[in-house]
C-alpha cells in the first residue's frame, strides 16, 4: 500500500508542478497585457519619472522589451526574460531588480511567517474557546471582538498602536527592523529584530486572526453537529475529548487551505504594514517604486510575488494532502 | 417491574424547550426484556427516534423531557447527568445509527475508533485493545481484519461501515443495544446481512435490542415484541406474531394494509390500500385521539377524549373503538 | 407495432473523483404504450444513469434511444425540445424537485409557458384542472413548496409532469422518500392516472415488493445490465438470475411466518 | 425566541448604521457646501475646542467634520460601484462555469485562479500606476481584484444547485439554458451572493482607504484614507486627525458586515430548521 501511495504521491506532485508552471505563464501574460494598457510608448511608461528621460536608459528599455517588434515577439521576449530571471535594471537603486527584490524578500518572509503563525494559533485558540462556550459570555466577547477586528482598517490599527505603544508608552520602536546605531550582534541582534517586529506583526496578523477565529468557531460548531460526533457521544466519550480529538482536527484541516489562499493577500498587506513601520521588505520597496513611478520595478515585484504565491500554494496543498487521510492523491 | 425487565420507560413526555406547545412525545411507556428484541415502529415524526435518544441521554439541544421515568437494570437512568450517563453509554448501552456513511470520523482509522470505546470504559493496554478490536472485526464479518483496522473510513462501503459501528456498539458487551433505523440507508441485500449479524450477536451475547424502524418486514422477522407509535403516542403493543395476525388499532391495521406484500392484489383493485390524510403536526392540539382525523372508525368520543392504553387479550391498545370481541382468544 | 420507447445496446459512463464509472453496460429494453415497466435494482446498479440518458440529462457513450422510432441519442438539448412533451419525469426527492422560490401555480404552469401552450387564460384553467386531478386543493395554488408535506409535493411534481400531456413518464423512485401510508396514496394516484389517461410508465425503484403489485413487467438491473425481465409475479416466483434470487430472498416479508432470508417462500405461504 | 430577536437585531443595527452613513454622504453638499480641502480656521484644533469645527481641524486648518462627511460619499460610491462591476463579471463567469462544467468550467476557473494568485493589493497598485491616480482607476482596480471571489462563490453555488432535481425538471420540460441559469438557479443563489456582496463592499472600502492612505488615490477628492495619510506627520501630538476618519471607516465596515451576517442568519435559519 505504501509503495502505491508513494507512486501516486509522485504523480500528484508532478501534476501540481505542471499546473503551477501554467499558472506562472498566465501571470506573466497578464502582466504583459497590463503593460500594453499603459498609455503611450511602453518605454516611456516604464521609465516614467524614474529615469530623467535619460536617452541611454530609454534605449536600453526599448531593447529590453523589444518594442520595435510585433506583439507576439514582444510577449515571447517578455516570457524568455522571466524564465531567465532577467527583470531589468533599476537606475534608482543602481541594482538589478532581481537582486533588489531578493535582497528585500527575507524581511518580508519573516514578517509574513510570524504574522501567519500568530493569526493561526490565536485564531484556533479563540475559535475553540468561543465554540466550546457558544452563546455564553466568552463566546459573545470573542465574536464581537472578531467582528470589530475584521471591520477595522489594519493600517489604522498599526498607526493607533504606534500612538499608544511607541509614542505614549515608549515600549517599542516606531519603525525599522533594527537599531541603526546599536550595531548589535548575535542574540542581542535577534532580540532587537523581534522588538522591532512586534507592532508590524500584530498589525499584519489582527485581520487574519479575526477571520481564522470566525472560521474555527463556525467549523467547530458545524462538526459538533455531525453524525460521527453523536456516535462518539453514544460511545461514552467525554465532551473534552470529543471537542479536542474528534472535532478540532476536522474543523482546523480546512483552515489550512484558507491560509494557502490568503498568502497572496498577506503579501499585499505587507505593502501597507512595511510602509507604516519602515520595514525593509518588498512591500516597502513597492511603495518606494510607486512613489518614484518605477513601473518596471513594480511589475517585477508583482510577477515575483505572484510566483512566490504559486510556490507557497503548492507547498500548502501538498501538506494538506499529506496530513488529511481522506484526500486521495490523483 | 418484572425481574427480567432490563429497560422500562414510563409515561415519557418530550417538548421543544422554547415552545412548550410543541409536544413531541405525549406519554410513551414500554418495557424491554433481557435478551429480547423490542421493535418500535412508526412513520416519520411519530417520535420513535427521539425516544431512543432520550434513553441514551443524547437529546438534541432544544428538546427537554417534561415528564416520565426511564429505569435501566433496576435503577433510574441519570439521563440529565452527562458524566454519569457517559459511564453507561458505550459500556452498558450501545447504539447504532441510521447513516453509516457519516457515522465514522474521517481522520482516524477504524481500529482507532473502535479501540477508543474499549479504552474509555475498560482498564486495558493499547496493545490488548488492538487485539480485541481485531477479534471484533472478525466477529462482525469484516474482511481481512488485520489490515482493515488500519484503514480510514472512506475506503469502506456503507455496509462495512455499519459493521464497524456495530463493532463499536458491541465492544464492551452491553446489556442493551439500541438500533435506530440501522439498515434504512443500505441496500436490501446488505440489510439482510446486517440484521443477521445483529440477531447472531443477540443469540451469542444475550444482548437486548431495541429496533427503531419504519419497516414492518424487518419487524416481522427479527422482533419478539412490537410497539407501534403514532404522532407522539404508543397506540398498540403486542408480541410480534399476535400483532401481525390480529392487529387491533385502526392505525396498525391501516399500516399493515398499506405495506406492499407479494401476491396480495386482485385484478381491478387499486395497488395498495391507503390511509387517507396525513400525520398531525407536533403543535396541533387535538383534544381526543391523534389518529381520529384519519380513522375510518372514528366516532364522537374519539374527537373528545384521549384514549388510554388498555389490555385486550395480550395486546395493549389505545383506542376507544376496539372491543374485546375483536381480540383472538 | 413499434414500442413507444425502445432502448438498444445503450452504454454510458462518466467520470467521478474516483475514476471512470461504466454505469450502463449495454442495456436494451422496450416500453409499450399504456404499460408500466418497472426497472428494479440496488444503489449503483445504473438505473438512475439510464433514466438520465433517456431524459437527455446525460450523454450516452453509444447505443440507441428511440422514441416512437425517432432516434434521441445525439440530439442537442435544443433539438430535443419538440420531443420533450412526450417524455416527462417524476423525481425521487420531493424536497429538491420543486424550485423553492416559485409558487405552486407557477411550477405547474412552467411547462405550458415554455412550450407556448394556449392563452394565459387557458393555462390558468389547465393548472387548476391538473391540481384537481392530482388531489390538490385549488386554493393552494399561490402557496410555496415549503408549505407542503412530502406527499403533497410529490403530487405537485406529478401535476407538473402531466401538464404537457406526456405519453411516457419516467418515475425515478417517486415514493422511496415517503412514509408507507403516503407511499400508498402516491402509487394509487399514479395507477389511477395511467388508467384514465393511458400513460406509460418506466418505474425505477429498488423495491421489488412495491412494483410486484402493479407493474406489467419488471426488468432486473445489476451492475449496469438487465439480467432478467418478465411479468412481476413470474420473476418473483421463478427468478432465473443469481442476483434476482439473492435480492428476493433478502426482502423482509411483513409476515412472522416467513423467516428471514426466504423471501421466495412468500408466494408459497 | 430570544435568538430570533437577536438575529434581527444584527441586521437592524447594521442597516441603521449604514443609513446613518448614507445620510452623511447625502447631506455633505448641504451641510458643508465648500471645498473640504479649504482652510476654515486655525490649524490643529482638538475636537470640541473650536466652535466652528466640532471634530477639530488638521495641520492646515481644514475642518475634519467636513472631510468625514465628504469622505463618506467617496467611500460608499467607490465601494458600491466597484463591487457592482465585480458582481456583473463574477456572476457571469461563475454561473457559466458552474452550470456548464467541463471545459468551460476549466477554462474560466483557470483564469479566475490566476487573478486570485496575484497578490490583490499589489495588483491594484500596479493598475493605478498604469492608469494614473484617478477615482476611475481606483474603482477599476478594486473591481479587478474583487470579481474572482464572486465568481468562485457563484460557481460553487451553481455546482450544487445544478444537481438539484428542480433544475433537471426544467431541462426535462424543455426550458432554455439561459432561462434556467438566470430565472431558476440564480434566484436561489441570490441570498449567498447578497451576503458576500455586503462583505465585499466593506473590503473594497477598506482597500480604497488603504490606497488613499498610501497616497495612490485620486488627489482631487478627499477620502477617509487620504485624511489618515495626511495626518500621519502629526501622529505624535494630534493623533485625533487619524483616529476620527479611522473610526468612520470602522463603523462603515462594521455596518456592512453586520448586514451581511444578519442576512445570512435570516436566510439560513439553522436553529429553526433543526430536525426533530
Amino acid at each position: 500500500m505504501t509503495a502505491r501511495r508513494h507512486r501516486s504521491t509522485f504523480r500528484y506532485i508532478g501534476k501540481r508542478l505542471i499546473h503551477a508552471a501554467f499558472t506562472i505563464l498566465g501571470i506573466a501574460v497578464i502582466n504583459f497585457l497590463l503593460l500594453q494598457l499603459a498609455p503611450g510608448d511602453a518605454a516611456e511608461a516604464l521609465a516614467g519619472e524614474a529615469g530623467t528621460a535619460d536617452a541611454e536608459y530609454m534605449e536600453s528599455l526599448r531593447r529590453q522589451f523589444g518594442l520595435d517588434r510585433s506583439l507576439i515577439e514582444q510577449l515571447g521576449a517578455f516570457l524568455l526574460r522571466i524564465v531567465t530571471l532577467d527583470f531589468g535594471w533599476s537606475f534608482r537603486h543602481g541594482m538589478s531588480n532581481w537582486d533588489l527584490i531578493m535582497d528585500r524578500l527575507p524581511a518580508t518572509l519573516l514578517l509574513m511567517g510570524a504574522s501567519i503563525l500568530l493569526a493561526l494559533i490565536g485564531g484556533i485558540v479563540m475559535g475553540v474557546i468561543a465554540a466550546r462556550n457558544v452563546g455564553r459570555l466568552p463566546d459573545r466577547l470573542i465574536s464581537v471582538g472578531a467582528l470589530l477586528l475584521y471591520a477595522t482598517p489594519p493600517f489604522w490599527i498599526g498607526l493607533m498602536m504606534i500612538v499608544l505603544f511607541s509614542v505614549k508608552l515608549g515600549w517599542v520602536p516606531t519603525g525599522g527592523m533594527y537599531d541603526v546605531i546599536g550595531g548589535k550582534t548575535g542574540f542581542a541582534h535577534v532580540l532587537d529584530v523581534m522588538w522591532h517586529l512586534a507592532l508590524p506583526v500584530l498589525t499584519q496578523a489582527f485581520f487574519y486572526l479575526a477571520i481564522y477565529t470566525r472560521l474555527v468557531r463556525a467549523g467547530m460548531l458545524e462538526v459538533l453537529n455531525l453524525e460521527y460526533i453523536r456516535v462518539a457521544r453514544a460511545k461514552g466519550i467525554s465532551e473534552n475529548r470529543i471537542a479536542y480529538r474528534h472535532a478540532l482536527r476536522n474543523a482546523v484541516l480546512p483552515l489550512l487551505t484558507v491560509v494557502g489562499a490568503n498568502i497572496g493577500t498577506f503579501l499585499g498587506g505587507a505593502v501597507l504594514t512595511e510602509s507604516i513601520f519602515s520595514w525593509p521588505g518588498i512591500g516597502r520597496l513597492m511603495f518606494d517604486a510607486m512613489m518614484q513611478r518605477d513601473l518596471n520595478l513594480l511589475l517585477s515585484i508583482l510577477v515575483l510575488s505572484s510566483i512566490f504565491v504559486v510556490i507557497a500554494n503548492l507547498l500548502v496543498d501538498l501538506l494538506y494532502a499529506v496530513i488529511n487521510p481522506t484526500v486521495e492523491l490523483k | 417491574m418484572a425481574k427480567d425487565t432490563l429497560l422500562s420507560v414510563e409515561d415519557l413526555h418530550l417538548s421543544v424547550s422554547h415552545m412548550p406547545e410543541a409536544r413531541i412525545l405525549r406519554g410513551v411507556s414500554f418495557d424491554v426484556t433481557r435478551g429480547k428484541t423490542l421493535a418500535i415502529v412508526g412513520e416519520s415524526g411519530c417520535g420513535k427516534s427521539v425516544t431512543s435518544l432520550a434513553v441514551m441521554g443524547l437529546l438534541p439541544e432544544g428538546l427537554t423531557k417534561t415528564a416520565g421515568h426511564i429505569r435501566f437494570d433496576g435503577t433510574d437512568l441519570p439521563v440529565t447527568d452527562n458524566e454519569a450517563m457517559r459511564k453507561i453509554r458505550g459500556d452498558r448501552i450501545g447504539m447504532v445509527f441510521q447513516e453509516p456513511m457519516a457515522a465514522l470520523n474521517p481522520v482516524y482509522t477504524i481500529g482507532n475508533q473502535v479501540a477508543e470505546v474499549i479504552l474509555e470504559h475498560e482498564n486495558i493496554s493499547r496493545a490488548e485493545a488492538r487485539e480485541r478490536v481485531i477479534a471484533l472485526m472478525r466477529e462482525v464479518g469484516l474482511p481481512d481484519p488485520d489490515h482493515i483496522v488500519d484503514e480510514y473510513p472512506h475506503r469502506l462501503s456503507g455496509g462495512q461501515r455499519q459493521r464497524v459501528v456495530i463493532a463499536m456498539a458491541l465492544a464492551c458487551n452491553p446489556d442493551l443495544l439500541i438500533a435506530d433505523e440501522p439498515t434504512t440507508a443500505l441496500d436490501v441485500t446488505v440489510q439482510a446481512q446486517i440484521m443477521r449479524l445483529l440477531k447472531g450477536a443477540q443469540a451469542e451475547l444475550g444482548v437486548a435490542i431495541v429496533l427503531i424502524t419504519h419497516n414492518l418486514g424487518l419487524v416481522a422477522q427479527v422482533a419478539d415484541r412490537v410497539a407501534v407509535m403514532y404522532a407522539g403516542r404508543k397506540v398498540e403493543e403486542a408480541e410480534t406474531r399476535r400483532l401481525f395476525s390480529a392487529p387491533l388499532h385502526p392505525y396498525t391495521r391501516g399500516l399493515l394494509a398499506a405495506t406492499p406484500r407479494p401476491g396480495r392484489r386482485q385484478e381491478g383493485e387499486l395497488p395498495l390500500s391507503e390511509i387517507p390524510g396525513m400525520v398531525p403536526s407536533i403543535t396541533e392540539d387535538l383534544r381526543g385521539c391523534r389518529f381520529a382525523p384519519r380513522c375510518p372508525l372514528a366516532s364522537d368520543i374519539c374527537h373528545r377524549v384521549i384514549p388510554e392504553p388498555r389490555m385486550i387479550g395480550a395486546t395493549s391498545v389505545a383506542c376507544h373503538n376496539t372491543t374485546e370481541t375483536e381480540a383472538p382468544a | 407495432m413499434t414500442a413507444l420507447l425502445s432502448i438498444r445496446e445503450l452504454h454510458c459512463s462518466f467520470d467521478t473523483t474516483r475514476g471512470k464509472v461504466h454505469a450502463v453496460r449495454g442495456v436494451s429494453l422496450e416500453v409499450n404504450a399504456g404499460e408500466t415497466l418497472a426497472l428494479v435494482g440496488e444503489s449503483g446498479c445504473g438505473k438512475t444513469t439510464l433514466a438520465r440518458c433517456i431524459l437527455g440529462l446525460q450523454r450516452p457513450d453509444s447505443g440507441h434511444i428511440l422514441l416512437d422510432g425517432q432516434e434521441m441519442v445525439g440530439l442537442s438539448r435544443r433539438a430535443m425540445r419538440p420531443f420533450r412533451p412526450d417524455v416527462q419525469c417524476v423525481f425521487q426527492d420531493p424536497f429538491s424537485s420543486l424550485n423553492p422560490r416559485k409558487r405552486i401555480s407557477a411550477l405547474i404552469r412552467e411547462p405550458l409557458d415554455v412550450h407556448g401552450v394556449g392563452t394565459p387564460e387557458e393555462r390558468k384553467r389547465r393548472v387548476l384542472d391538473l391540481m384537481e386531478r392530482v388531489g390538490l386543493r385549488p386554493d393552494w395554488a399561490e402557496r410555496f413548496p415549503h408549505e407542503f408535506s412530502g406527499g403533497q409535493r410529490q403530487r405537485i411534481g406529478i401535476a407538473r409532469a402531466l401538464a404537457l400531456n406526456p405519453r411516457l413518464i419516467i418515475c425515478d423512485e417517486p415514493v422511496s422518500a415517503l412514509d408507507v401510508s403516503v407511499q400508498a396514496q402516491i402509487v394509487n394516484l399514479l395507477y389511477t392516472l395511467q388508467r384514465d389517461l393511458g400513460l406509460s410508465y418506466l418505474f425505477i425503484t429498488h423495491d421489488l415488493t412495491l412494483v410486484e403489485n402493479f407493474a406489467d413487467r419488471v426488468a432486473m438491473m445489476y451492475q449496469g445490465q438487465i439480467v432478467e425481465s418478465g411479468p412481476a409475479q413470474e420473476v418473483w416466483r421463478n427468478p432465473q438470475h443469481e442476483f434476482t434470487r439473492t435480492l428476493i430472498d433478502a426482502i423482509p416479508i411483513p409476515d412472522p411466518d416467513v423467516p428471514m432470508g426466504s423471501g421466495r417462500k412468500a408466494f408459497a405461504g | 425566541m430570544m435568538r430570533l430577536i437577536l438575529r434581527n437585531w444584527t441586521l437592524s443595527l447594521g442597516l441603521a448604521l449604514l443609513a446613518l452613513i448614507l445620510l452623511m454622504a447625502l447631506s455633505a453638499p448641504i451641510l458643508y457646501p465648500g471645498d473640504p480641502y479649504a482652510m476654515m480656521g486655525p490649524p490643529l484644533q482638538w475636537p470640541g475646542t473650536y466652535p466652528g469645527a466640532p471634530l477639530g481641524t488638521d495641520s492646515l486648518g481644514r475642518d475634519i467634520a467636513a472631510g468625514i462627511f465628504h469622505g463618506a460619499r467617496v467611500s460608499l460610491m467607490v465601494g458600491f460601484v466597484s463591487v457592482a462591476c465585480a458582481l456583473v463579471v463574477g456572476i457571469l463567469v461563475g454561473a457559466f462555469a458552474g452550470y456548464y462544467g467541463g471545459w468551460v468550467d476549466d477554462a474560466l476557473m483557470r483564469i479566475t485562479e490566476l487573478f486570485q494568485t496575484i497578490p490583490q493589493f499589489m495588483l491594484a497598485i500596479v493598475i493605478i500606476a498604469i492608469m494614473g491616480p484617478s477615482i476611475q482607476a481606483v474603482i477599476i482596480s478594486l473591481g479587478v481584484v474583487s470579481w474572482p471571489t464572486v465568481a468562485r462563490l457563484v460557481r460553487s453555488e451553481f455546482l450544487v444547485l445544478r444537481e438539484r432535481a428542480f433544475v433537471h425538471s426544467c431541462i426535462v420540460i424543455g426550458m432554455s439554458d439561459l432561462r434556467i441559469i438566470f430565472a431558476q438557479i440564480l434566484p436561489n443563489a441570490l441570498s449567498s451572493i447578497t451576503v458576500m456582496a455586503s462583505v465585499l463592499v466593506a473590503t473594497a472600502i477598506l482597500m480604497e482607504s488603504a490606497l488613499s492612505f498610501l497616497g495612490f488615490g485620486d488627489p482631487n477628492v478627499i477620502t477617509w484614507g487620504t485624511m489618515i495619510g495626511l495626518g500621519r506627520s502629526q501622529l505624535r501630538d494630534a493623533w485625533y486627525i487619524i483616529a476620527i476618519p479611522g473610526l468612520a471607516l470602522l463603523v462603515t465596515a462594521l455596518a456592512l458586515n453586520l448586514v451581511g451576517e444578519g442576512i445570512n442568519d435570516a436566510m439560513n435559519p439553522r436553529l429553526r430548521k433543526r430536525k426533530i
